[in-house]
C-alpha cells in the first residue's frame, strides 16, 4: 500500500484533471510526486488558522482571526500593506506567497488539545492546509506542534508562553515568535527591584499546571537573584473562581508582595479578590504592599477593570510602542476595526508574515525549506527591535516590555503602559536549559 | 489561630454563595421535581442584569476632544454619559458607582419574569418526562442562554465593582485582640453573606409562616393530595419557579463586584451547586444551606497551604471528597428524604 | 447468523455497509463546490465517529439498560487513553498492546469506581460517578503532572525507550501502526471531481466498532441484558424475584467502562495525543447528551447521537463568514448581507448555540431521540400505521 | 411445627411500637389469613418476613432456617415469595419477558452473567414460561408491553411470575387492594385454583374480608402490634375481641 500521510490539496487538482472527461474512476497513489504533505498545486495555498471561537478565551480568538484577516489581505496585496512596508526583509511582493493568491480556513481549538487537534486534522486532511497557525494556550499549542510535526506541516504557534513549548516539548515544525515564562521572570526582576527594593518577601499563587510551574520558577529565580526572598509558594486549581482562601493568609504570612501566577479567568479573578481584600492599601515590613503580575494581557486587564492600576508585569507587545514596525501595525489594524490590536493579534500577525516570508525565501512550500528558511534569521520592523529566530530551539528573541496598569485609561484599551523595553540580550539563555529534542523536520508524505 | 479564623469567615462567605445557588435549585427541584441544569444559567443573567443596568446608566453621547489624541492620532473621541447630562458629573458618578446595588431593584422583577416564562413556556411540558429529559432540555436551554450572552456581551470578564464606599477591608483581628492586618475581611464580601443570610432567611420565613409558603410546603411533601383539596398548585409552583429564579438571579447581581461576570460563570457553577444540593440532600432546603456551607468551609481549609504541604492536590478534589464521603456515610445526604431522586 | 435474529442481523449488516461505505456516504458534494463544507469524509472525522459511537453504546449499556445516569464515564475513557499512551511510550508504538490494555485498565478502574459508587442509585449514584472523574480530571491536570503531562498531556517522543520496537530510522517520527500498517496511511480516489480518502486507521477502528456494535446487539437480547432492563423497570420486583441487582449492575458498569477505555485506546491510537480535559465532565455530560439525543436504550441510537455531535462540532464550527459570503454571493448585495448576518450567530464560533436550540428542539418533539425521528419518517412512507407502538409514544426498549 | 415459625418478633419506629410481641406459625399447605385494622402492623409483619425490615427482637424461622439477616433475593430463593399491594411488575418489558425473569432465578439462582446468548433460544425457560403463560391464561398477550394491562391482569402476571418458582410459601399483601368487585372474584378464583392443584403455603394480609373468608383456613387478628386471636374463619367470625377491634370501622364484607 503506498503511504500517504495526512495530505490532499496535490491530489485533488490532479484527480479532478486526470478524471475529467473519463468514465473510470482514476487510482491515485497518493501524493508521493509533490514530496511533502499538502503541497499546493494551483493558483491558491491553503493556510490554517485554528484559534478558540468557544470557551474563556474566545474574545482572544477572535482578536487573533483578525490578525490572520488582515495578514491575508496584505500578503494578497491589499490595504495598506502593514507591516511588509517595514519588514527588514523585503521578499513578499503582495501578490500572495510564491505566486499564489493566500485562502485559508478557520477552526475552533475550544482551548482544548483534543478539539484542537481534531480542528488541525480536518484543516490538513481535508482542506489541505498547508500550515497551521493560533492558539490561545500552551496545553493546545504543545499537541497540536506535535500533530504538525507528524503530519508534516508547519506550526507557527500562537499565544503560548510556557517554557515548554520550545522546552521539552519544542518540535522542529513548529516555531514560535512570543516569549516565555523565562524572559517574562528575566525582564519583570530589575524593574521589580528598582521600584519596589531589593528587600522584599514575595507569596507566590501559582496555577496548578505546567505553565504555572514554568512561570512560578522563572519569577522566583529571577526574582531571588536580586535579593528577594520567598516566603510561600500556594498552587490554585485551575477551575477556581473565587480566590479569596488563598488571598486571605497573604498577609498573615509577613510577605509584602503577592505575585499571581495565573493567566486568564484565573488572573482577572484572583486580581481583583486581591484588591478587594485592600491588600494594596496595607503596609507591611514598613512598606507599601504590592501585587506583580507576571503574563499581562490587554483582555486580561480590561476583565479586571481598574483593579489592575499600577501593577507591574511582562507583556510581548503593547500597541503604544513607537516603532516603526509597531506604528505601521496598528495603523492599518486599528483603520480596519476601529479599536487596537492586542498582543495575541500582533504575534498572530507576525507568525503569518514570518511564515510567508520564509516560504518567499526558500521559494518552496516544502516544511523542510520553510524551517530551513527559518531558522537563525533575523530581522526588524515587526515590532519588538531587531529579532533573532533562533536555530537550536525555534523560539523568537526579541525585545521584552514591562508594562504597568495605566492610572487614568481614556478609553477600554488604553490599560497599560509601558515601563520599560528589556532589551534582548537580558532575556536570552542557553538553548539547552530546558531539555527536549527538536528533532529533525518532517515533510510528511 | 489567626489563620484558622480567617478560613472560618472564608467558609462561610463562599459557603453563602453556594447555599444561595443550591437553594434556588432545591426549591425548584422540591417544587417541581424537576432537574434544572439552566439554574446555572439563571445565575449568570442575574449577573449580566448588573452589567446591563451599569450599561445603561453609563449610557452616553460622545464628543470630540481635540486637545486629545487617540491611538491612531485622529482627535478623542470622549464617551459622556447621559447622567452627566441629566444630574451633574458629581451626581451621576455617584449613580454610576452605585449600579450594583441599584441592578437589585433591576433584577428582581427581569428574574422573576424569566423565570415565570421558562417555567409556563418549556418546564411545565416536562413535569412527567424522565429526569433524563430534563436534564437534556433545560442543559440544551442553559448553553442557549449563555450562547445569547455571548453574543452580545462577549467572552472576556467584565469588571462591575461594587460602589466605591464598600472598597477595602474590615479588620476584625483589631477587634479580637490580634495585630491589625492580621485578620482583614472585605466589606463587601461581608455584605454578600448578610445579604446571603437575609435572601436565605427571607426564604424559610416566607414557606414557613404565609398561607402560600404552607400550601406550597404541603405540595413539596404531597403533590396530588393537595390537588384533590381544590387547591391551585400549579399557579403556585409557577410563582415559586419564579421565586427561586430571582434567588439565583440576585446571588449573581451581588456576586458581581466579587469575580467578574462572563458568560460561562453559571456552567461553572452549575456542577459545584449539583453536588451541594445532593450532599444536603435531594429535595431538603435546610439540607442544601448546610452542605454549601460544610463544603465552604471544607474548601477553605484544604486551600491552606499547611494543608497543602502535606497533601499537595488536595484543594483539588476536596469538594468531591466530601462530596463521597458523606455519601457513603449517609445514603440521602446530610438531610435527604427516602425515595426522592432515587429511581 | 451470527447467533442474531433475522431483524438485528440485518441491522448489524446495514451498520457494517454504512460503516464500509462511509468515505463515500460522508462525501457526498465534489470538491471545491460551495457545499464541499458539509463533506466529513475525511479521516479525521470518520474515525471519531466510530470512536464516540463506540463510547456511546458502551455508555448506553449502562445508561440505557438499566437506567443508571454516569456523570463521570469519560474519566475510563481518560484513563484508557493515558494507559495506552504509555504502552506506545514504553512498549510499541503497535496499537494492539495499547488497545487491550486500555481495555484492562479502564475495567479495574471502572469496577473500583462502580464498586463504590453502586452503593447508592439514582441521582446519588450520578454524583459519585461525577465527583470520582471531576477527582481524577483535577489530579491529572496537576499534582500527576508527571505521569499525565498536566496541562501539555502526553505524545510519543522521540526518544521514549518502545523496547519492542526497533531504532527509528533517523529523522523518523513514531507513528502508530499495526503491524506496520501506519494508522495515518491512506489511499485516495479521485472520480470526476469527487474524491474519497481510505484511510487505514479510520477501518481498524471502524472494524472494532463493529465487533462492539455485534457484542452489544448480543448482550441487548442475552438473559443478562433482560435482568438489566428488568434493573431499570422495577428493582423491587427484582430482588423479591430472587434475583441479586448489584452484581448485574456492576457487571454492566464494568462493561460500559471497558467500552469507554477502548474508545480512548483508539482515540490514542488514531491520534497519538492524551490531555486531561478529555475527563472533563463536560465529556462526561457529552456522552450522556449523545445516547439522549440518538436514543437512549436503542441499539443504534446512541451511534447517531454521537455522529450528530460530532459532525455539528467539527463542521459547523468551521464555517466562517467568509465561507457563507461565498454561498450567498448570487444573491443581491444588501440581501446577501442581510442573510449572512441572519446565519452568522449559529454557524462558526457559534456552533455552541446551534447545539443547545438541537437539545432542546429533539427533546421537545422527539421524545425518542433522532431514532424515533428515523421511526416517524419510516411511518410517513410505510403504508400502514404501525399499531404494536405504545400510546405514549416511547419506543420499545429493545428496538 | 410450622413451615414458617414467627417468634417473640418486635420492631419499633422512633418512639412507635409497630410490632409488640409476635407469635405465629403457619402450617404448610394451609391458606393463613393475616388481619387487622389500619396501623396494626401487618405490614411491618410481612417486612420483617421478606428482609426488607429486621426485627428488633425474635426470631423468623422459614423450613427449619432463620430468614433473619438475609437480603430479599436470598430470601426469595430460600423459597418464599411475595406479591404486593400495588402490582410489581416489569412494566418496560412484554409480558413473556416478565415470565421468563423468575424462571431463570429459578433455574439460575440469583446471579449469572449469561450475556452472550439469546435468551428466547433458551429452550428450556421459554417452554417453562410459555406453559406459565397458559396456565395464567395469558398466552395471547404474550408480546403486549407488561405496563399496559389491566389491573386485574397485573396481578395476575404477578401471582404467575411468583409461582414460576416454584415458592413453598407465597405471601400476598392485599392482593385485591383498589381492585373492581368483577377483578376481586377473579382473583379469589385464582388463588382458590392455586391452593387445590399445588403443594403450595399461602400466606394472606387482607382487609377485604370477603376475600379473608373465601380464602383463609386459620386466620390470625393482629392488633396494635401484638396478635389477638388465632382461629379458623368461622369462630373468628363472631368473636368479641375482634369485633372489638374494628369497631368504629366500617365492615363491607363482616
Amino acid at each position: 500500500m503506498s503511504k500517504m500521510t495526512l495530505s490532499r490539496r496535490g491530489v485533488l487538482t490532479t484527480g479532478a484533471a486526470a478524471g475529467a472527461g473519463l468514465a473510470l474512476p482514476t487510482y491515485l497513489p497518493a501524493a508521493s510526486h509533490a514530496g511533502f504533505t499538502n503541497a499546493p498545486t494551483g493558483s491558491t495555498v491553503t493556510l490554517g488558522f485554528n484559534v478558540p471561537q468557544t470557551g474563556p478565551y474566545a474574545d482572544e480568538g477572535a482578536d487573533e482571526l483578525r490578525a490572520y484577516e488582515l495578514a491575508v489581505e496584505h500578503l494578497n496585496g491589499g490595504g495598506d500593506g502593514g507591516l511588509m512596508n517595514t519588514f527588514s526583509s523585503k521578499a513578499l511582493q503582495g501578490n500572495g506567497i510564491l505566486g499564489k493568491k493566500v485562502e485559508y480556513v478557520t477552526g475552533d481549538t475550544q482551548t482544548k488539545s483534543d478539539a484542537a487537534r481534531a480542528s488541525a486534522r480536518s484543516m490538513i486532511e481535508k482542506d489541505g492546509a498547508v500550515m497551521i497557525t493560533g492558539g490561545s494556550s500552551s496545553g493546545v499549542a504543545v499537541a497540536v506542534q506535535a500533530l504538525c510535526q507528524e503530519a508534516g506541516v508547519i506550526f507557527m504557534a500562537g499565544l503560548t508562553h510556557s517554557n515548554d513549548t520550545t522546552g521539552k516539548d519544542k518540535k522542529a515544525n513548529g516555531f514560535r515568535h512570543f516569549f516565555n515564562s523565562y524572559m517574562s521572570g528575566a525582564a519583570l526582576a530589575p524593574i521589580l527591584g528598582a521600584n519596589y527594593g531589593t528587600d522584599r518577601k514575595a507569596y507566590h499563587l501559582t496555577a496548578d499546571y505546567n505553565w504555572g510551574y514554568t512561570t512560578e520558577e522563572a519569577v522566583r529565580t529571577s526574582t531571588e537573584a536580586i535579593g528577594w526572598e520567598t516566603v510561600a509558594a500556594v498552587k490554585t486549581p485551575l477551575t477556581q473562581t473565587d480566590f479569596s482562601s488563598y488571598i486571605a493568609p497573604v498577609l498573615q504570612s509577613g510577605a509584602d508582595v503577592l505575585v499571581l501566577n495565573h493567566y486568564g479567568g484565573n488572573m482577572v479573578n484572583s486580581l481583583t479578590n486581591a484588591v478587594q481584600f485592600g491588600l494594596r492599601d496595607k503596609l507591611v515590613n514598613n512598606k507599601n504592599f504590592e501585587i506583580v503580575v507576571p503574563l499581562y494581557s490587554r483582555l486580561m486587564a480590561k476583565g479586571a477593570g481598574a483593579n489592575v492600576k499600577g501593577i507591574f508585569g511582562s507583556t510581548n507587545w503593547h500597541w503604544s510602542l513607537q516603532d516603526e514596525g509597531s506604528k505601521a501595525f496598528v495603523q492599518s489594524f486599528g483603520t480596519k476595526y476601529g479599536f487596537p490590536p492586542s498582543q495575541a493579534a500582533h504575534t498572530c500577525y507576525v507568525q503569518a508574515m514570518l511564515y510567508a516570508d520564509a516560504v518567499e525565501r526558500a521559494g518552496s512550500f516544502n516544511p523542510c525549506a520553510v524551517a530551513e528558511a527559518l531558522e537563525d534569521f533575523e530581522f526588524d520592523g515587526m515590532g519588538n527591535g531587531p529579532t533573532l529566530y533562533r536555530a537550536e530551539d525555534h523560539q523568537c528573541f526579541k525585545d521584552v516590555l514591562v508594562v504597568k496598569g495605566k492610572e487614568n485609561p481614556t478609553s477600554d484599551f488604553d490599560l497599560l503602559e509601558i515601563v520599560e523595553v528589556t532589551p534582548t540580550s537580558q532575556v536570552t539563555y542557553d538553548a539547552s536549559i530546558f531539555g527536549g529534542e527538536l528533532g529533525t523536520c518532517n515533510p510528511g508524505a | 489561630m489567626e489563620a484558622i479564623i480567617l478560613q472560618v469567615l472564608n467558609g462561610l462567605d463562599k459557603g453563602s454563595a453556594y447555599a444561595l445557588i443550591a437553594l434556588g435549585l432545591t426549591l425548584i427541584f422540591g417544587t417541581l421535581g424537576v432537574v434544572n441544569f439552566a439554574h446555572g444559567a439563571l445565575f449568570m443573567i442575574g449577573a449580566f442584569c448588573a452589567v446591563t443596568l451599569s450599561r445603561i446608566l453609563t449610557l452616553s453621547h460622545t464628543i470630540v476632544d481635540e486637545t486629545q489624541k487617540d491611538f491612531l492620532g485622529n482627535p478623542l473621541k470622549v464617551e459622556v454619559p447621559y447622567v452627566y447630562d441629566w444630574f451633574g458629573q458629581a451626581t451621576g458618578d455617584v449613580i454610576i458607582d452605585w449600579a450594583v446595588p441599584l441592578s437589585i431593584l433591576f433584577a428582581i422583577p427581569v428574574m422573576v419574569a424569566i423565570g415565570v416564562l421558562m417555567e409556563r413556556g418549556l418546564i411545565k411540558h416536562f413535569y412527567k418526562r424522565p429526569h433524563a429529559d430534563q436534564i437534556l432540555v433545560t442543559f440544551g436551554l442553559a448553553i442557549v442562554l449563555q450562547e445569547i450572552i455571548k453574543y452580545y456581551y462577549g467572552a472576556n470578564p467584565i469588571p462591575t465593582p461594587a460602589p466605591s464606599a464598600f472598597v477595602g477591608s474590615f479588620d476584625f483581628g483589631t477587634m479580637l485582640g490580634f495585630e491589625a492586618n492580621q485578620i482583614i475581611y472585605p466589606y463587601w464580601r461581608i455584605i454578600y453573606f448578610a445579604f446571603a443570610a437575609i435572601i436565605i432567611g427571607a426564604v424559610f420565613a416566607f414557606l414557613q409562616f404565609t398561607t402560600f409558603g404552607m400550601v406550597v410546603r404541603a405540595g413539596m411533601a404531597d403533590r396530588e393530595t393537595v390537588q384533590l383539596l381544590g387547591i391551585n398548585i400549579d399557579k403556585r409552583f409557577t410563582l415559586m419557579f419564579g421565586i427561586a429564579a430571582a434567588v439565583a438571579g440576585l446571588a449573581g447581581v451581588m456576586y458581581t463586584p466579587i469575580n467578574s461576570p462572563n458568560y460561562h460563570m453559571g456552567m461553572d457553577f452549575l456542577v459545584l451547586s449539583f453536588v451541594v444540593v445532593v450532599v444536603g440532600g435531594m429535595g431538603s432546603l435546610p439540607g442544601a444551606v448546610l452542605a454549601g456551607f460544610v463544603l465552604g468551609i471544607l474548601e477553605s481549609f484544604a486551600s491552606m497551604r499547611e494543608v497543602l504541604a502535606i497533601l499537595p492536590g488536595l484543594n483539588q478534589i476536596i469538594i468531591y471528597l466530601v462530596a463521597i464521603i458523606i455519601l457513603l456515610t449517609r445514603p440521602r445526604g446530610l438531610m435527604g428524604r427516602k425515595g426522592v431522586m432515587e429511581d | 447468523m451470527l447467533g442474531l435474529e433475522a431483524k438485528d442481523f440485518r441491522l448489524l449488516i446495514l451498520v457494517a455497509i454504512l460503516t464500509m461505505a462511509a468515505p463515500f456516504l460522508l462525501n457526498p458534494f465534489p470538491e471545491g463546490s460551495g457545499l464541499a463544507q458539509f463533506n466529513a469524509g475525511y479521516p479525521d472525522l470518520m474515525q471519531r465517529f466510530v470512536i464516540f459511537g463506540i463510547f456511546a453504546i458502551g455508555f448506553n449499556i449502562l445508561f440505557g439498560l438499566t437506567g443508571y445516569l454516569s456523570f463521570g464515564h469519560a474519566a475510563f475513557l481518560g484513563v484508557g487513553s493515558y494507559a495506552a499512551i504509555w504502552m506506545m511510550k514504553l512498549l510499541t508504538m503497535n496499537v494492539i498492546p495499547a488497545i487491550i490494555v486500555s481495555v484492562i485498565v479502564a475495567g479495574i478502574f471502572s469496577l473500583a469506581v462502580g464498586w463504590i459508587s453502586l452503593r447508592r442509585s439514582g441521582i446519588y449514584f450520578s454524583i459519585l460517578t461525577l465527583a470520582f472523574a471531576q477527582m481524577s480530571y483535577s489530579l491529572a491536570y496537576s499534582v500527576l503532572t508527571p505521569i499525565t503531562g498536566g496541562e501539555t498531556g502526553l505524545q510519543p517522543k522521540v526518544n521514549d525507550p518502545r523496547i519492542l520496537d526497533g531504532a527509528l530510522t533517523e529523522g523518523g517520527t513514531p507513528k502508530a501502526n499495526l503491524f506496520g500498517l501506519e494508522m495515518g496511511s491512506s489511499i485516495e480516489w479521485g472520480v470526476g471531481n469527487w474524491l474519497f480518502t481510505f484511510n487505514a486507521g479510520y477501518y481498524v477502528a471502524a472494524i472494532v466498532m463493529l465487533a462492539a456494535f455485534y457484542l452489544s446487539i448480543r448482550i441487548f437480547r442475552s438473559p443478562f441484558g433482560m435482568m438489566l432492563r428488568a434493573v431499570k423497570s422495577n428493582q423491587q420486583r427484582l430482588n423479591y424475584t430472587g434475583l441479586n441487582a448489584k452484581p448485574y449492575t456492576l457487571a454492566a458498569f464494568v462493561i460500559s467502562g471497558m467500552y469507554a477505555g477502548l474508545a480512548g485506546g483508539l482515540m490514542v491510537a488514531m491520534d497519538t495525543q492524551v490531555g486531561a480535559e478529555r475527563m472533563f465532565w463536560t465529556a462526561s455530560g457529552e456522552v450522556v447528551l449523545m445516547s439522549i439525543l440518538g436514543g437512549v436504550g436503542t441499539l443504534i441510537g446512541p451511534v447517531l447521537g454521537a455522529g450528530a455531535i460530532k459532525y455539528m462540532e467539527n463542521i459547523l464550527s468551521k464555517i466562517n463568514s467568509d465561507i457563507l459570503h461565498t454561498w450567498f454571493a448570487f444573491l443581491p448585495d444588501g440581501l446577501e448581507d442581510f442573510v449572512v448576518t441572519l446565519i452568522y450567530p449559529f454557524i462558526g464560533k457559534g456552533w455552541h448555540l446551534t447545539l443547545g436550540l438541537i437539545f432542546m428542539a429533539v427533546v421537545i418533539f422527539l421524545p425518542g431521540g433522532l431514532v424515533e425521528g428515523g421511526q416517524r419518517i419510516a411511518r410517513l412512507f410505510g403504508r400502514k400505521k404501525k399499531s404494536t407502538d405504545t400510546p405514549d409514544g416511547k419506543t420499545t426498549p429493545a428496538e | 411445627m410450622g413451615i414458617l415459625e414467627v417468634k417473640n418478633v418486635g420492631k419499633r419506629f422512633g418512639g412507635l411500637q409497630a410490632l409488640g410481641d409476635v407469635n405465629l406459625s403457619v402450617t404448610e399447605n394451609t391458606v393463613h389469613a393475616i388481619i387487622g385494622p389500619n396501623g396494626a402492623g401487618k405490614s411491618t409483619l410481612l417486612n420483617c418476613l421478606v428482609g426488607k425490615l429486621i426485627p428488633d427482637t425474635g426470631s423468623v424461622m422459614f423450613d427449619g432456617q432463620s430468614v433473619l439477616g438475609r437480603k430479599p433475593y436470598e430470601i426469595n430463593q430460600m423459597g418464599i415469595s411475595r406479591v404486593f399491594q400495588t402490582p410489581e411488575i416489569f412494566g418496560d418489558l412484554s409480558v413473556m419477558e416478565n415470565m421468563m425473569i423468575p424462571c431463570f432465578a429459578k433455574r439460575d439462582g440469583s446471579f449469572r452473567p449469561n450475556a452472550f446468548m439469546d435468551m428466547f433460544k433458551d429452550r428450556e425457560i421459554v417452554e417453562r414460561a410459555e406453559q406459565m403463560l397458559e396456565e395464567m391464561n395469558m398466552a395471547d398477550a404474550r408480546n403486549d408491553n407488561a405496563a399496559t394491562m389491566s389491573r386485574g391482569n397485573k396481578r395476575r402476571l404477578e401471582i404467575g411470575m411468583c409461582l414460576a418458582q416454584e415458592p413453598r410459601l407465597l405471601l400476598l399483601d392485599e392482593p385485591t387492594a383498589g381492585m373492581a368487585r368483577a377483578d376481586t372474584n377473579n382473583t379469589i378464583d385464582l388463588l382458590k385454583q392455586i391452593k387445590e392443584e399445588r403443594d403450595i403455603t399461602i400466606s394472606i394480609i387482607e382487609h377485604d374480608m370477603h376475600v379473608v373468608f373465601s380464602l383463609a383456613e386459620r386466620i390470625t387478628v393482629l392488633a396494635q402490634g401484638t396478635p389477638l386471636v388465632e382461629d379458623t374463619p368461622d369462630n373468628i367470625k363472631g368473636h368479641p375481641k375482634v369485633r372489638e377491634a374494628y369497631l368504629g370501622e366500617t365492615q363491607d364484607a363482616a
